[in-house]
């Protein structure tokens, strides 16, 4: 009999060289084009390449998939597929009470336990596994077997077990195998014998399911309501990477990347790179610097300019966006934030660098400041950061982190001539008679004259220039006006971006006020708990610079607010000392996202606080 | 990019701006013959770049009406890279100062000659730092007493032209400021150049470090201390012509034998790099010119060799379902 | 008859090739020398060498004395020396009503005024001039004239005049001349021709002034009340570059400064440039982050390490900076801000680096900040900077700004073995049986082992670190446990920093917060409402972070809290996030110090505002 | 600074944690070499500093026990230069790859270069970024494709040996991660340099580079297409000892006349440069290695050069005066 499921959390887990990122690909894919909603999150080893069994050399893949909306890839799996002792060991403390386990027998030897680090060497000796239920499927051996027939040396069979663990899977929670099976011809067409024993591989997987069909649970999950449309799968890079293609084809511009590899920003510079015929000009430039500077240079001269980094790049370029806060040039600064102070934890995900960018740079620079929230908006704030840019001529920042951006969701495709379609720019008009470079419009955007346009000739610079006429300027009042003309630029975007929304009732007892890739488990446990009948609401803020205008209002409509980061409190620091409020936060610094779980009790524990304070 | 309307002067080129360096700098001289060879090019205005950093050197854009930004200290030629990369048809041109290219720019010096990016690197080299009022730079003699360096410096200098070289330049020249004509016929060939073109031009600071290039390009020296080079005739100077650079045992040494002396190549990069070690006479004009592929120009083929593709395309394409 | 004053302000004015600097600074030596309190403030111009004659070419040194203690340069001059057509343009607008003004008549003609830009040519044309006193005087003429005998150029001659004026000068304040005579003879020793030049025509000016001495005032200014002892001119830059020479002295260490020129902070490396016989090494690196770097290596190898910069250097320095945090090793960072942002008014003053310092890097970093607030007290603050440092471990970012680098005041020269004699540090034991590079003691500090000791070999970086060995962890409560820890040390630091004086009453209406170089002007104004019997208090902040422990007591004894600062509101952002409060910002960003008057002016508002608040 | 006591074994350097380098990567070998080198020069632990910037690379020093740093990217020779200036008994080994030192840090290494300050630089040249998996670095050969360069790459590669000499180098050499013998007489040499020393070891990532190295030092070719240098001796090499190097007309060509062979002068800069430029044949083994003044003792010798002074001394020189 099969259970019908809201939704459930599986976590593929084994060696780097396992193929679990394939097979978790697979799964949520298929599940994907099943209908249902899906969240995923990749997990490597910080090693390129760890020694086999190792510890450090596990690598996993956590799909949630639900029958309902789903925001995070989820806390705590229900169950886990553990091809070797040193992956059941990593992720044996991560799972749901009861959870299942599904086991490769074959690699739990001796030598797998010694590897792996444990001091015992069978599964029995581990206490804690009496509280799972555990599936033992002999997954190498019987690959190799169910290859036997195919002409292949014995090391690329045994390559395909993860295909066996896949078709399992497929089995105990009602997958159509069938997707992945197209898939695989596609992927390794021409190598018959790869396409055959994968293939193979992935049905005895299915069919030992069914041979073992009585002793387990079977589950299925139903279709998710999901909006109508055309949908593909994309994490946050290369929904960045393509927001600002967009972006680049609206403007009539053409893209220009200048950068530096650096985890986890990487991946928007490789995608962007296979995009010439985009019109794409990806420059990777000799260090940070460089790339920050050559995107001044091509901003000067009439590009879409885009910079990608991490949190110690853009530390390397503050100098340089302080000078493109100067010129008022467009300029987007994607920043996918990683663990830190310093190099710190290089594949962790953290929100920590919210005050970097609002402050990080010499004398008074405000630059507009955005925040992406999950893999599915960051196409359309990679989108929203470069027409602001443009529209505003300052550098926007837009802010990730290596949660969103190695996390994908299906995503439905929007209609681009809808919804992405036309970015005004702010054009020096021919016409003008008296050409000033900085002669502001009514938002107090000053001309945009590219190089090769005639009698516009004009020289910018990191100097202080003069109000009227944009020369050198060492005047007095002319500095603080300058100072404060360009605040009052930034703070006027305010009118060009929408309302914040509110998540609730826009009045009552606890507002959490979150921002970036903490979206998902932040929202979920707010959903619980206004399901409980709690009086709290969620606002989740993706314009963090300028704020939207009925930001302060609302906050005034609450008795208390709550911000949760995965930081020391960063936001928190901004809005208190904006708002003149007394909000608290909630932290971690774990490199790890937030779990719904503990973000309920801390709402819980607030919302018992203020009703105490009632009293 | 040329036009055909009416060829402007080298005074067309002026901006309204007071200029403010010493009287007596250098960097007048460079001011002019810059705009005079723009005219001499044909160059309309809206089609030139000028960017600079930091520096006495660098208010130069300030000065030229053209396009211009003068930037942060060390990353003109960074800027410059992107300005070129995103719209090969400009013209643009790099001013940097021994500080500002050398010192805190060295990292972006080099790579763009690694790249060959076809940008003009304009060096003006005063061995100082003038706008910070007289410290030693990377081209400050050894043993030379600055602000930063009471009793001489310990490091040894940069030879820009050596530099250069070892990056992988295409395009290197040294001329001077005291010497218009010959400054102006090699930022003509700088120009003309298809690639990294780097023009190291001696400039005298009268402020901190006045006289730098006396021993050199003095009145008194410049015959007997400098040679001019060009492609293809022998290396022979002195006051009377009666001296000549000679091959050595693998470096350069000067004799009187005029009939041995060296023929100029520039496309013998081992000559290049031994001209710039001569100790005696400084070699004046192009050490280097050699034609190889182009960063911008590559980039841009890359570019536009289909036809321009919509991103609609992409979105849908790959792995897509419907859900209805 | 001589008129007794209290105090007086003197602007020296004239072309930057006219000596301008020369004859403030013999002015107010002179006037140390006899018992005056003095501040000083020189205001170059920012060309090199700007056209002579030219309002960009003016040059000006500002001169404050009294027989009281001076606590600002002051603003508005009560008497202007204007050489030259130029320099009355640019400095008239600056000068308290009624001034008197010396005029340089033979500067005074057609081309000087055509030079300066002035439409008229001639002195009765300039309608404003009736509200000041004039006391005319050929100055050039008549030195070349006292100088006839003399075996000189006439170039050399007339190079003399500002000698002449000073002359007239010491006259009309009834200054010592033989101070300067001294001076000359010794300034100028062996070229017999120079000192008879300029002893003659700084008498001659002297003698004019007994000519004219029935038309013009006279004045005397007492003694000041100061402390007993011996007493120098030190300028902040000075100051610094003496108290880090100082501190490595008192711990026992060589003193190694790793910078890169940048106005207006260079002149500390060159300073310390000078004393290799100190065991001083001045490494001029080839850019900011190098010199940052060299300096946290040369910490690592255990040298008291510095690194001096303004904002843009800052900015290069945070990536390095961070490392520094991460590895915990004494450095000391010296920031003297200019204006910004960017490049800004790079000769000028402001405070607008403060959120920078704090913030400017990614990830939870936290450093010591420390500011200077004059001239006079840089020596202290520097020493200071390095003794935190060294017993904390931990990087420390001394504050000072253009005002004070370049201001300079009389300073009482410490007893150093009294005042400045010991800082313990923390080196590791070579007892210690298993030592461990990051086994904090009681306040958190980890043992600091230098390459060369045996035994102590250890490997330290910028990747998150075990709490208890030290190795690389990615262990995601180690994360959260190492951000607090380095928090936490930081913190209590405030144990080992002075309480927070308070300059009035502990409790009252208004509280004015203040920081750096503003400390004079503020101190005056508020020192003036105090006289006045308002309920007006000041604290001044020297430490930054963490702050003194009693200012958040301190602030709450107060109705209001005002913050006066040259940026935006910076430290009022901090201070209202910390202690949830509402205290009110006064900006100015023009580069330019607070007045006196626009202080009283804002306090005086703000005590209103408070009064009727209480109504 | 070597000490008396018994001698330490390379095992000795060995620290307690776990080597996280893929099975096969070039790094291991480098690792046990400069262990083997340290133990025959007879260093003491503590006498011996690694500094790293941050790469696969950059990892080393967690592997050797001695004091050491793992430091942010790029800035390890910046780094190692405030080590060894403040105190220039230390033995300074910067430990960097070819995107750490060339890239990012690329304008540290000129510098460094420059002043000659007595470290060693170990350049791991892999010929891309392996940490990051995979993307072009500046030492990639033109055309390759990577990560970053799906069609290949634009520009051309830095020669790591050029450019060492452009800025100044006093010692250069060339070394493999694949003959450990040569390595480990190459980091003697190096050591034993007063001045900066780069070491560039060409490194097999055996993940994002795999063979790159094989045309010259692949098991088939290598005899065919790499030859030793040996101060004084010819530079003969191939399979039967059947090739030789010899002097064009100011370029190395390859033939098989034997007794016109090069005879290797590592004091020859021209020679140098010109081996860097062979095409068919790589050097192994010191290209350069001249003395000259050396910045970390210079500066030392200021400092010590008089009696210490005290700061009170200053403080009361000059203009003072008393109130009382
Ligand atoms: C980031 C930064 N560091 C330092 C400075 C200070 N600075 C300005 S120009 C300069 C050196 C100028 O020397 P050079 O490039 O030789 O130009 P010159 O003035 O001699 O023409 C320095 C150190 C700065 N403006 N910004
Ligand atoms: C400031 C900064 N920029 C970028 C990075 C990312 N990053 C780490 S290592 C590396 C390149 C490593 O290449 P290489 O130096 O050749 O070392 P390898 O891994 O090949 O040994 C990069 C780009 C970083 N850590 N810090
Ligand atoms: S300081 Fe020197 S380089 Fe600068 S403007 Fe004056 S003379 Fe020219
Ligand atoms: S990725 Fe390459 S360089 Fe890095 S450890 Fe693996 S094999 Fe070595
Ligand atoms: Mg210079
Ligand atoms: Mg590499």
């Amino acid at each position: 009999m099969k259970t019908t499921l809201e939704h459930i959390i599986i976590l593929f887990s084994g060696d780097s060289g396992d193929g679990m990122q394939l097979t978790g690909t697979q799964f949520s894919d298929t599940s994907a084009r099943m209908g249902n909603d899906i969240a995923t999150f990749p997990d490597y080893p910080s090693e390129i390449r760890a020694p086999s069994g190792s510890v450090f050399g596990v690598s996993g893949f956590q799909v949630h998939i639900g029958a309902r909306e789903i925001y995070t890839p989820g806390d705590q799996p229900d169950v886990l597929v553990a091809m070797n002792p040193a992956a059941l060991k990593v992720k044996l403390p991560l799972l749901k009470k009861g959870a299942t386990i599904i086991i490769n027998d074959d690699a739990f030897d001796r030598s797998g336990f010694k590897k792996a680090g444990y001091e015992v060497s069978s599964l029995e000796a581990i206490g804690e596994l009496k509280n799972f239920k555990l599936i033992h499927a002999p997954i190498t051996s019987q690959t190799e077997r169910a290859l036997e027939a195919i002409d292949l040396d014995n090391k690329s069979k045994r390559r395909c077990k993860n295909f066996y663990a896949l078709g399992l899977c497929y089995f105990i929670f009602s997958r159509d195998p069938n997707l992945t099976k197209a898939w695989i011809r596609e992927k390794f067409e021409g190598k018959d014998a790869l396409v055959n024993a994968n293939i193979a591989a992935l049905e005895a997987g299915y069919h030992f399911g069914e041979t073992i069909e009585a002793s387990i649970s079977i589950y299925q999950i139903p279709e998710a309501p999901l909006e109508k449309g055309t949908y593909r799968q994309i994490n946050g890079n290369t929904g960045i990477a393509w927001g600002l293609m967009q972006a680049a084809e609206a403007s009539g511009l053409d893209l220009f990347i200048g950068s530096y590899p650096i985890t986890p920003a990487t991946d928007i510079l490789q995608e962007l790179s296979k995009h010439a015929g985009f019109g794409v000009r990806t420059f990777q430039a000799e260090d940070e610097i460089a790339a920050i500077c050559a995107a001044i240079g091509a901003s000067f001269s009439g590009a879409l300019a885009v910079t990608t980094t991490s949190g110690p790049g853009l530390a390397l370029k503050s100098e340089a966006l302080n000078l493109a806060v100067m010129l008022e040039l467009p300029l987007v600064v994607i920043n996918v934030q990683r663990g830190g102070p310093s190099t710190g934890l290089p594949t962790k995900t953290e929100q920590a660098d919210l005050l970097q960018v609002f402050y990080g740079r010499n004398g008074e620079s405000p630059v507009i400041v955005l925040a992406a929230s999950r893999p599915g908006d960051t196409f359309a704030m990679a989108f929203e950061a470069a027409r602001l840019s443009l529209q505003h001529m300052t550098p926007v920042v837009l802010l990730s982190d290596g949660f969103i951006a190695n996390g994908s969701e299906p995503w439905r495709i929007p209609d681009l001539r809808e919804e992405y379609h036309h970015i005004p720019i702010h054009l020096a008009q021919a016409s003008e008679e008296d050409f000033k470079p900085y002669n502001r419009n009514l938002q107090l955007v000053r001309p945009w004259a590219i190089p090769g346009t005639e009698g516009m000739q004009h020289r910018i610079g990191g100097l202080e220039k003069d109000f009227e006429t944009g020369d050198v300027s060492y005047d007095p009042e002319n500095q603080e006006k300058m100072v404060e003309v360009r605040a009052k630029k930034v703070s006027m975007v305010a009118s060009n971006i929408p309302e914040q929304q509110v998540e609730g009732k826009t009045h009552g007892q606890l507002l959490v006020i979150s921002w970036g890739g903490t979206y998902g488990a932040v929202r979920t446990a707010v959903k619980r708990l206004q399901v409980q009948g709690h009086e709290i609401s969620l606002v989740h803020l993706t314009y963090l610079n300028p704020f939207p205008k009925n930001l302060g209002p609302l906050i005034a409509n609450f008795k208390q607010v709550l911000i949760p980061e995965l930081n020391k409190g960063q936001l928190l620091r901004i809005i208190n000392a904006q708002f003149h409020c007394e909000a608290k936060g909630y932290h971690k610094v774990q490199g790890l996202p937030f779990t719904i779980s503990e973000l309920i009790t801390a709402f819980e524990k607030e919302l018992k606080l203020v009703e105490y304070a009632k009293q | 990019m040329q036009s055909n309307s009416e060829k402007l002067s080298a005074k067309d080129f002026a901006t309204d701006q007071a200029i403010r360096w010493c009287p007596g700098c250098g960097d007048y001289a460079i001011l002019n013959s810059v705009k005079k060879v723009l005219s001499t090019l044909g160059k309309r205005k809206e089609d030139v770049v000028f960017i600079s950093g930091i520096g006495c050197s660098s208010r130069f854009p300030y000065y030229v009406d053209t396009y211009g930004m003068h930037s942060i200290h060390g990353r003109a030629v960074a800027i410059a890279t992107g300005t070129k990369v995103h719209n090969p048809l400009l013209s643009v041109w790099a001013i940097t100062g021994d500080g500002d290219g050398l010192a805190i720019g060295g990292n972006h010096f080099i790579h763009a000659l690694r790249r060959n990016i076809n940008i003009n690197i304009l060096i003006f080299n005063n061995e100082i730092y003038g706008l910070t009022k007289g410290q030693y730079s990377p081209t400050s003699q050894l043993g030379q007493r600055t602000k930063t360096s009471p009793l001489g410096t310990i490091e040894k200098p940069f030879d820009p032209a050596m530099l250069a070289l070892g990056a992988g330049a295409t395009f290197f020249a040294r001329t001077t400021a005291s010497d218009p004509k010959h400054l102006q016929e090699i930022l003509l060939r700088a120009e003309a150049h298809c690639g990294t073109s780097v023009v190291e031009i001696y400039q005298n600071c009268v402020i901190f470090n006045d006289e730098a290039f006396e021993q050199f390009l003095g009145k008194e020296n410049r015959d007997d201390h400098s040679v001019v080079l060009q492609h293809g005739k022998p290396l022979v100077f002195g006051k009377g012509l009666d001296k000549a650079v000679q091959w050595g045992h693998h470096e350069l040494l000067v004799s009187t034998a005029l009939d041995t002396a060296v023929i100029h190549d520039e496309q013998n990069l081992s000559l290049s790099f031994l001209l710039a070690r001569l100790e005696t006479v400084k070699p004046l004009g192009v050490y280097r010119c050699v034609q190889e592929a182009e960063y911008a120009s590559n980039m841009d083929d890359g570019v536009k060799k289909e036809s321009r593709k919509q991103v609609s395309e992409l979105l849908h394409s790959g792995s897509t379902w419907e859900i209805e």
